[in-house]
């Protein structure tokens, strides 16, 4: 039953070091409040998933809290590279971190096995792809009934998935709307979940067949106002392309970088 | 072509749009990778093709922005289409479902039998440059119907063999679908700021079939990373028609004022 | 790309003989005049798929149109049993008929893996149950990650997938509204599908997330005015519960049902 | 038992529902299936737990029906739930997915470790009674966290032996659910009109844990299709309380209504 904390009490409670940590949000409604209240909180050794690792975990990775990302498309959307990832793989700092790359048909796909409950995801792809190359995770199967071979993929099944979304009600029920990526999946597919809110209201409000999570579904709620920025809430903000366009030149030289995080996360109180 | 249209002073870039546009035909259901294939395929629904369906990854299904998105997943994209699914199922229902005629992909590097990478230069355990990696484009290439590959000419980005097959094109020698079940016919057309290639019907190897106005043979050679063939019958592409620019135009205005607004 | 035809036009053009058809709508907006349309145009020897072939495959197995059934759950919901089906499986009349049967959720599961384009679907199914003894379509598969056993079976991907919705636009885009059961799936993932719909309208009038199918993913749109009853449309009209358990009576005795067929199906003029 | 309750009059039936209803923790979820055990988890809900919540295969989250449903997808389910979800959805990601507490399910024919049968009594391929098949209650079974069932007792309903296994008890010789992984505690109640039964903690034979009032031992042997035991500690299930009678008898009325309204 999903319990309303501070973003700060729900970050200490549910991330630890060393977790498989999913923080989804298909460019919309990314967890940016959470994704730095975990740098505030110092956590390491972080296992990340993320389709698009986009600028959270650019931050992530630059403040040196992950040992590893599993991704599917590490790009600054429309911008160009994620330096502080690059850096990371390409020259260790702050850390030499280890990189599981899929296609997104697979970590979607692998998401929704998650939360099917399933051990693997099965899929028509990576045909004629390198990716199984180097990603031993990639593997094949033959169709009983065709013979026809198909790619199989573990499930995403994290110790803690963090989705953003517009509000919950005081049950703890969440409502997802607009582009609803594989968030969704991601909360049902882990152990435990923490959604972030821009508020809390009586009543969603909303229509029968809408993206509705159960609070029992969920361990945390949190609010988080404008919790997504500088991506987007559908129904409150828009996102903020200019900031994804400045953040190029932040994170692609090193102490900008730092700067930036010691001034915009470290030296902020957060919404605790 | 009409005098008044020969005068018309255009890019390269705009005459790379405007004919990858043109390969979209109206009622076309078009899967679109961010960049240049958005802003193709956007524009041929501003011009000849009002009824092409455009489908991006983030579950905007059959989306008609006004500006385009910088990212996959703007929220113009989605107050703009019919209905938002979920990514997993855009993945599975719609493109893996066989719903899509074409795939328009950009890519960092393409190879002569049309595969492409954007995985990373060089090898992949200390790799030169990190790319962003696979996305959407390694699906979208074998199971849409057909696909559209746009980037600028350079030799950097048109190599005898690319450092990594994110996605398939033919494979390494061309018969990489050969035998293979239910896989679309992979690139049926490469658009450049030079020229228009298409896969040789027998090798599989990119052939230009058509030039852009004012661009030799010698232009093309030089900015591909092989012995680039060209066919038999070499057409001139036709030229961007002022309308078709001046809509470009607006599309890039427009969407230049949206992104710097915030 | 949807054509909008009669009833009759739409049924005459994809329903076939020997055809594989499933009508879909779990218990909601279940598509009875189009299968009573199919049993006026006297088809043979289809091969009906359907979760729960309820009261619409009962009236179409009575009526001799179907050589083969496969579903998940055979009963009058709520009331007994389906006498026409009881009666072609014990005692052949007015044919015999073959049944494959499976559980709701890989039918479930067969239906999404067919929209998927898959040609199997994977599930945690059948465990100890003894309906993989019957049933030559249900296999097992190793994970290729855990070793663990799981249910494999074909995906539903039928000739021709009739359905009922509320409502379409004029360019054949259709809202399903409620309990949208499995008819997403049916439509996606059959060669040709139909859709019945209470009415066309100028404008869905719906939200982001509504369950819209394109009209470029439809043959063959039909205005079939309280096209779902005795079932329902949620937002138009509420299931007829005591014809349900009148049909008890009908179909228990053979002349009863072929007089009712006779009726209120072959001597109607339908929705053409 | 206060003496007042002793003196209410209450049928077999509404005996069977109460306790049943009484199974349901306040704050579970439960997969509920039709009849029976929709009426138990109904009454549960509107007596003693609240915050039950109720889940139906027609992909209905958190439903709170005024009426009972006649079938397991009318109108009433989805305008009282929390949000409906398509039914691929319900079994995979809901049932399969692990977050359903308990299971809730009638059955034709049970047998002694509690295997249900709801396929057909006979041979399979000459059926002398074709009964309604599987449905949900294969993987609800397997799936959900442990499995409550509720049937009337009587020497055909109660056999040895289910002449099919559609949905897994504890299997042929108990040990059915031994070392499968992601498996359920399968069913921890069985409630029938004349008792409760549980299975036998070493070799999952159902057993009687308790009699309904006024029901004998023998009144259950005769009921029952094999030599059923008795627990050491045999209960008396306590009688129903005159409010739970009321709001169930209330129920029951208003769906009597509602169903003979068309």
């Amino acid at each position: 039953m999903a319990e309303i904390l501070s973003l700060h009490d729900a970050v200490a409670r549910y991330v630890e070091d060393g977790a498989t940590v999913a923080m989804e949000g298909f460019t919309h409604l990314i967890p940016f409040a959470a994704g730095q209240e975990i740098i505030r909180q110092g956590r390491r050794e972080l296992t990340l998933i993320r389709m698009t690792p986009d600028l959270i975990y650019d931050q992530l990775i630059g403040a040196g809290c992950a040992k590893k990302v599993i991704f599917s498309w590490g790009g600054n959307p429309g911008v160009g590279s994620l330096h502080r990832l690059r850096d990371a793989v390409e020259k260790g700092w702050p850390r030499k971190i280890e990189i599981l790359e899929h296609s997104h048909a697979a970590m979607a796909c692998a998401f929704e096995a998650g939360a099917a409950g399933l051990p693997l995801a099965v899929l028509r792809g990576y045909v004629g792809s390198e990716l199984p190359n180097v990603n031993d995770q990639i593997k094949f199967i033959d169709c009983p009934f065709t013979g026809e071979r198909l790619a199989a993929v573990p499930s995403v099944r994290p110790d803690v998935s963090i989705v953003h979304a517009q509000k919950a009600d005081r049950a703890g029920n969440v409502l997802v709307e607009g582009i609803v990526g594989v968030q969704k999946e991601a909360v049902l597919a882990a152990r435990h979940s923490i959604v972030t809110v821009e508020e809390i209201v009586d009543d969603l409000d909303t229509h029968p067949n809408a993206c509705v999570i159960p609070g029992w579904a969920i361990d945390a709620i949190a609010v988080a106002e404008k919790g997504a920025l500088p991506s987007y809430a559908h129904g409150y903000y828009a996102r903020d392309n200019r900031f994804y366009r400045e953040w190029d030149a932040i994170a692609r030289d090193r102490d900008a970088f730092t700067k930036w995080i010691d001034e915009n996360v470290m030296n902020v109180g957060g919404n605790a | 072509m009409s005098p008044e249209e020969k005068t018309l002073d255009y890019t390269a870039g705009e005459m790379m749009t405007v004919t990858a546009a043109r390969a979209l035909v109206n009622g076309m259901t078009c899967f679109v990778g961010i960049g240049l294939p958005s802003e193709a395929a956007n524009l041929a629904r501003l011009t000849h093709a009002p009824d092409v369906v455009l489908i991006y990854e983030s579950g905007t299904l059959q989306t008609k922005p006004d500006v385009l998105p910088l990212s996959i997943g703007d929220g113009e994209l989605c107050e703009s289409a019919l209905t938002t699914v979920s990514v997993p199922e855009m993945f599975r229902y719609w493109l893996q479902g066989g719903k899509v005629d074409v795939g328009f992909l950009g890519t960092a590097q393409i190879d002569r039998f049309a595969n492409l990478n954007t995985t990373l230069i060089g090898d992949y355990q200390a790799p030169k440059v990190r790319l962003p990696g696979g996305g959407g484009a390694p699906e979208i290439a074998t199971n849409a119907g057909e696909v559209f590959i746009t980037l600028k000419h350079s030799p950097r980005a048109f190599v005898r063999d690319v450092d990594f097959i994110t996605t398939l094109g033919f494979g390494r020698d061309g018969k990489g679908r050969d035998g293979v079940p239910s896989i679309g016919q992979g690139p049926t057309r490469v658009i450049s700021d030079l020229c228009v290639m298409k896969p040789d019907s027998a090798t599989k190897e990119l052939t230009v079939v058509s030039l852009h106005p004012g661009v030799t043979r010698a232009d093309v050679v030089e900015a591909t990373g092989w012995a680039i063939r060209f066919a038999d019958e070499l057409e001139i592409t036709p030229a961007p028609r002022g309308e078709e620019l001046e809509i470009l135009r607006g599309l890039k205005a427009r969407t230049e004022r949206a992104h710097a607004g915030q």
